[in-house]
């Protein structure tokens, strides 16, 4: 999924001189996590580059070169660490066309990796999207596979509302199945893992069909949209599983075909359980669906604590918890 | 309650805290008699390419031009013809009488808030004639001179600050919180400071651009306290950003004096030396002083030789807004005696030393300028003040903009808004 | 209920040589809203301090404060500006308990005023608080009224962990109907206007029946909470209103009879809707309720936008709205 | 795709934006020749009550006392006894093989993260012999030698990097993220620069009680760009609060050199002229320069002069940490290269010149070291090393300390937890 996402940044580069890209170590090295590799010597100092270490900053400047025309592409190295920069998302990017009654917009893409499993401990292991997804005016994207990830991140450049994009860090490198403890699959045996080289994009506000099935309906993405199909098809359970891939704006018409179809859902997340985007699913689907629930909407998500590094198999929401989730599901 | 104290030391001396009190407060006299003036004149005017630390002086000196008599003196006299300096001179006036008619127009309930600017007119009129008309401006709240420089519609400014119909901003906005791309004036933010970095990113992008257009940005000294003014010094200084940032020090944040933004220990300017930019400070109620450093600031950013901090040393006169009762803080006559003066008597001043002014036309401008902001008022009053009803835009106007198109969730609620009133025969 | 914080804080800073004062023009000035008044004079001015205008530094050098052994009461002027605190906060506050196993612990209570309702605009009358009920480690305290306020802030400031204590300040000066139109009725007309001058406290985590009935249950926190009751009042509605008065941990069992008891759920809350703490309320209702509910739960709230200036009794969730909103509750 | 983006004034020379870029990188030739070696012991020492201003140099200056030959001089020199600079060398030296054991261990597959501190050894040792063993510490994840000065169990540090059954933090912290209250250092952070403002509140509060302990922190010179670390000196600069802040700069952060903190302009300590508090800058890899910087401040400090800021200029001769390959963005002999030497090597010389140490008592001292590591790291692996199924603390503990008191919620996702463990038969 890196690969896809450096073609993404590499096309965009390559299309439009307005794109920028820039972050802590996101030029000459090209990333902690290699996202940007190549991209300097291709493109240039000026378009990809090295910041302080200041995600207020890096934002902030990144909102100035929006209001100028710039699509700057900004990282945040790790989802951790985007909170010094709230302010300047919230107050700012995600206002100012409001606020100016459109006459200024800020086009910006703020990439960040995000979630857990690679034992970074609670400080290199959050999902944050909860606390932006209740923030009007702020698309929040996170892809499930490279396919996704690089039609998604080209829309969301091209978008001219901030984004945020969110990359699941455990599947950087292969889907992961929930079971730590097996060896890491490649993408290179996924179908989603084949990328076109060149332009594509996925349009935002789409939630995809990751799996068809009649018992009950799971909403899911990023990584947890691969241990949920892995959960299913170890278990032969026949749950469809919808990869919701934008969270906001919210496909909100094929989560309820499924729900209406199903009659049951299971929210799944990594994040902690409590105000998570866990809970806005299920108030929308027992809103929109109440007459076709046939069962308590369950979530499973990561426990109301910080992600701790040694016992971090405990606090993920893995195989175990989806099981004991779907027994409860069916039973009722 | 459990305490996590431990037993301090006995054999040192405690240590104590210093909590910064203001000269003055109400009750006491008021005795500037210590304010060493700083000499109209003396400092001197460094090349525009000058290393930051090579003019480390000029952070704790004040860059003044105007003296006591009027006179325009020293390196830093940009030597403007009387034409120009009565177009300053009318547009601080109009800034005055702006500031007046819409702090009364609060008091009589059109509209909820308003910032005045007394007293501090000359740092905005200064920099807008400093700055070319199409270098872009990140204000705070307290810059309306900016746009009245740049020519901008008094009554669309006041339509803003009576949230009516004929508001660009569509009543979204607090008053005075402007926005005019056409006047190359971004978007006032109420969150404090935010706009530095962002001044800055936008003259990062002119630089990556190849573009000749600079940046500059205001904030209040109490604002340096943010977060965002480091992170937009520092942005600033390591890629050299062609951007002026100025601090107008106004020495009081509310009812905080300068000290509790640091300036107890050290002046705003110096702050530039910490991140190796150049710094200037200047005397903000001289309007040649103020014009002087931006255009200086402003030539250096053009020339590729970074960004320049300008601290402009000036008082508020007012109340920091119509919400504020500054006699509860300090003492009501530090205003009259405050050394500075006055920016608008001082410019007036000037122009009479040179004999391009007497008082008998200073007298019809204000009166001109006066008619003028009444009849802007008028305009602006007939689209509808804050409150009166239906005199604003239609209510599911609040639903556009929140994103470039309005995505389904958003329209839904819309549709609901307009169902609901039209259930309850609104 | 200005009063009754300012008694809360003076009671505090008397009986506890630990509690320090501090904020943007909350000393010698007293705050902006006047919460402070008098007691720099009367506790001395290292007690209650002026800070410089950072948020970020106004928390953090709290949670050193807490740390050493302090009890720092942190203001934060308005809830619009808590942004650039966050990440001392989220990362900090909240998580040095854990980190440390216990070693160290953060006692701050960060007071701030929230809510529109007074012509702020878009900046002085956010409602955030679902930005913060997400955040583990961290308790979240609405008071609706001055008896409230002042036995939970004492409550709140003698607690061991970090509190968040939201002052709506629509009604600083006396309770809010929902008619904007009417002229404001002081607090010394209503019972929980009576404040005693002395030391006492409300549990935290304790809702309160604020009014009963059995047509369906309202529940709301802060504003809302007097909107609501007069929007019973006013049309002859039988609903029972739960003031939630700490949002987290939350009073599930008060909800819970509640709702077992009506059958029908209406949330009420003026934050943006979308991931709002009325997300939370409304899963938490479905998972613990599902077969007491006769109708879809509603959410009425804020809408999905910034408060703005002008047209703020169009955003603002007032009695057109709770009309509707129980018009489809009974109706389904 | 649309654009709001002007036309350019084509009479006016296009901007530039200037990216920095390091002196050397992977394939080019290293060569310090044109490094100016600051002199040993020409910088005077002002006495503690100095105003920042009047030191302005010696933020561009560096403090030295040991020179080429291994000799201690000028006023700097804190005189201090052989067994106490045979105590800092046996820390020093622990460090390092500390640092390697552990480094080690990771590449083995016993812990998921390791960070050395190799270079900047005395950076962290200096400074713990100059403060008193009971001033709270607020440091980065670099500072180990700060525990190991204060004479922490190295097999208790060891089981918090394995989060193995004997770490005191449970198992909840990444490696290195150490907490040890008994030793006055406080808990890591992995979020860079928030233990700079929390190192100035407990200050503070230290002075708000009249208490005589004094606080300090470190963070690296990339961390100085994040906003925290201007919270810190402003609230520090207005209270002039008791406390040392040390910048290490080791020259690089991760990949980024520091020209992206700014170091191009002006040196770090400089930041302290912005704030109007004192500012040293020294030679971070002399001890007894880190040592005597650190005592002046906390004289200072303690003798309510305020805060001081001082950078160690120092070098970063590993990886930032076990994730990174720093051959991807510098050149490797760099490391060897560098003017300031080796701090371990340059204590042993200076002892070697008083007669006081020789090879034969090094290479010892050396062996005996490794083997207390080795010894200890023994300790630590019977307890679990990560990942070695469970031998850690049990799952439930998670759900500890979130609160003081376990609310419902918690109880009920824990029970949950293990009800469901239960379920599947584990
Ligand atoms: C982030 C943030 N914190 C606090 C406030 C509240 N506030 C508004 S103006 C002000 C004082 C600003 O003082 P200064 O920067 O000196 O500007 P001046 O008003 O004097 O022009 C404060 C504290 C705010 N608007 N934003
Ligand atoms: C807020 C935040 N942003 C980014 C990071 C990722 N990060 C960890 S260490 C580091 C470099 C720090 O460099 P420096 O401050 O010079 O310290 P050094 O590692 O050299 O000791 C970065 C960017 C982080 N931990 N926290
Ligand atoms: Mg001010
Ligand atoms: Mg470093």
């Amino acid at each position: 999924m890196i690969q896809a996402i450096n073609s993404a940044l590499d096309v965009m580069l390559g299309r439009d001189p307005m794109v920028v890209v820039m972050g802590e170590d996101v030029g000459y090295f090209g990333g902690v996590f290699r996202a940007t590799q190549g991209l300097q010597a291709k493109h240039g100092r000026t378009r990809v580059f090295d910041t302080p270490i200041n995600e207020c900053g890096i934002v902030g400047v990144a909102v100035g070169m929006g209001a100028y025309g710039l699509r700057p592409v900004p990282e945040i190295q790790f989802a951790d660490y985007i909170y010094p920069a709230l302010d300047q998302i919230v107050s700012e990017a995600v206002r100012i066309r409001y606020r100016s009654a459109g006459e200024y917009w800020i086009p910006i893409t703020i990439r960040s990796p995000l979630g857990g499993g690679i034992f970074g401990g609670q400080t290199h292991s959050q999902s944050p999207e909860g606390v932006f997804t209740h923030v009007t005016g702020l698309k929040t994207v996170i892809p499930s596979n490279p396919y996704d990830a690089k039609g998604l991140l080209i829309a969301a450049i091209e978008d001219n509302d901030p984004v945020l994009f969110f990359e699941p860090k455990r599947i950087y490198n292969g889907p992961f199945d929930g079971h730590y403890d097996r060896p890491v699959t490649p993408w290179s045996a996924h179908p989603a893992g084949e990328v076109p080289d060149d332009y594509y994009r996925i349009p935002l506000g789409k939630a995809a069909v990751a799996r068809e099935g009649n018992a009950f309906t799971i909403l899911a993405y990023g990584t947890m949209v691969h241990v949920a199909i892995a959960f299913c098809e170890e278990n032969g359970v026949d749950a469809e599983v919808i990869d919701l891939r934008t969270l906001v704006p919210l496909d909100v018409d094929t989560i309820t075909a499924s729900v209406e179809k199903t009659g049951r859902c299971m929210i799944v997340h990594e994040a902690t359980r409590t105000g998570g985007f866990g809970a806005e699913l299920s108030a929308t689907v027992q809103e929109r669906c109440f007459y076709a629930l046939e069962a308590p909407i369950e979530r499973v998500t990561g426990w109301d604590t910080p992600y701790p590094h040694g016992l971090e198999w405990g606090y993920f929401p893995g195989p175990i918890r989806l099981r004991e989730a779907a027994k409860r599901l069916m039973e009722a | 309650m459990t305490s996590q104290d431990g037993d301090a030391r006995r054999n040192l001396p405690p240590l104590a805290l210093h909590v910064p009190e203001p000269k003055f407060r109400p009750g006491d006299a008021v005795d500037f008699a210590d304010f060493e003036m700083p000499v109209a004149g003396a400092v001197d005017r460094p090349p525009t390419d000058s290393a930051s630390r090579d003019m480390a002086g000029h952070v704790y000196a004040m860059v003044r031009v105007l003296d006591d008599e009027g006179r325009a003196i020293g390196p830093w006299n940009p030597g403007l013809d009387p034409d120009r300096l009565r177009r300053m001179l009318r547009e601080m006036l109009t800034v005055r009488a702006f500031d007046e008619r819409l702090h009364r127009a609060q008091r009589q309930g059109k509209t909820s808030f308003y910032v005045s600017s007394t007293g501090e007119e000359a740092t905005a009129i200064g920099a807008a004639h400093a700055l070319d008309p199409d270098d872009m401006c990140f204000p705070s709240y307290r810059q309306q001179g900016l746009l009245i420089a740049r020519g901008w519609p008094l009554a669309d400014m006041m339509c803003q600050v009576f949230s009516n119909s004929g508001d660009r901003m569509k009543g979204r906005q607090m008053p005075v919180m402007y926005s005019a791309r056409a006047a190359s004036f971004f978007t006032i933010s109420g969150n404090l400071a935010t706009q530095y970095p962002q001044a800055v990113g936008w003259a990062m992008a002119s630089a990556i651009r190849g573009d000749t257009r600079i940046a500059a940005a205001w904030c209040g000294e109490g604002s340096t306290a943010e977060g965002d003014f480091h992170s937009a010094l520092i942005f600033a200084s390591v890629y050299r950003v062609p951007v002026v940032l100025t601090i107008t020090n106004n020495q009081w944040a509310i009812s905080s004096f300068s000290g509790f933004a640091g300036g107890e220990s050290t002046t705003f300017a110096a702050r530039a030396l910490g991140y190796g930019i150049a710094g200037l400070r200047v005397d903000g109620n001289d309007i040649l002083a103020v014009y002087a450093a931006t255009a200086w600031a402003s030539e250096r950013a053009r020339a590729g030789h970074g960004p320049t901090l300008i601290e402009q040393f000036t008082y508020r006169a007012e109340g920091h807004s119509t919400s504020d009762d500054p006699s509860r803080y300090r003492p009501s006559e530090e205003r009259n005696l405050w050394p500075l003066g006055d920016p608008i008597k001082r410019l007036a001043q000037h122009l009479t030393t040179l004999g391009e002014w007497d008082d008998e036309r200073h007298a019809a401008l204000e009166a001109e300028v006066v008619a003028e902001v009444r009849e802007a008022a008028r305009e602006a009053e007939a689209q509808g003040v804050l409150g009166d009803g239906f005199r604003h835009h239609p209510m599911e106007t609040m639903f556009e903009d929140v994103f470039e198109e309005m995505p389904k969730h958003l329209q839904e609620q819309r549709d609901q808004m307009l169902a609901e009133y039209k259930a309850s025969g609104l």
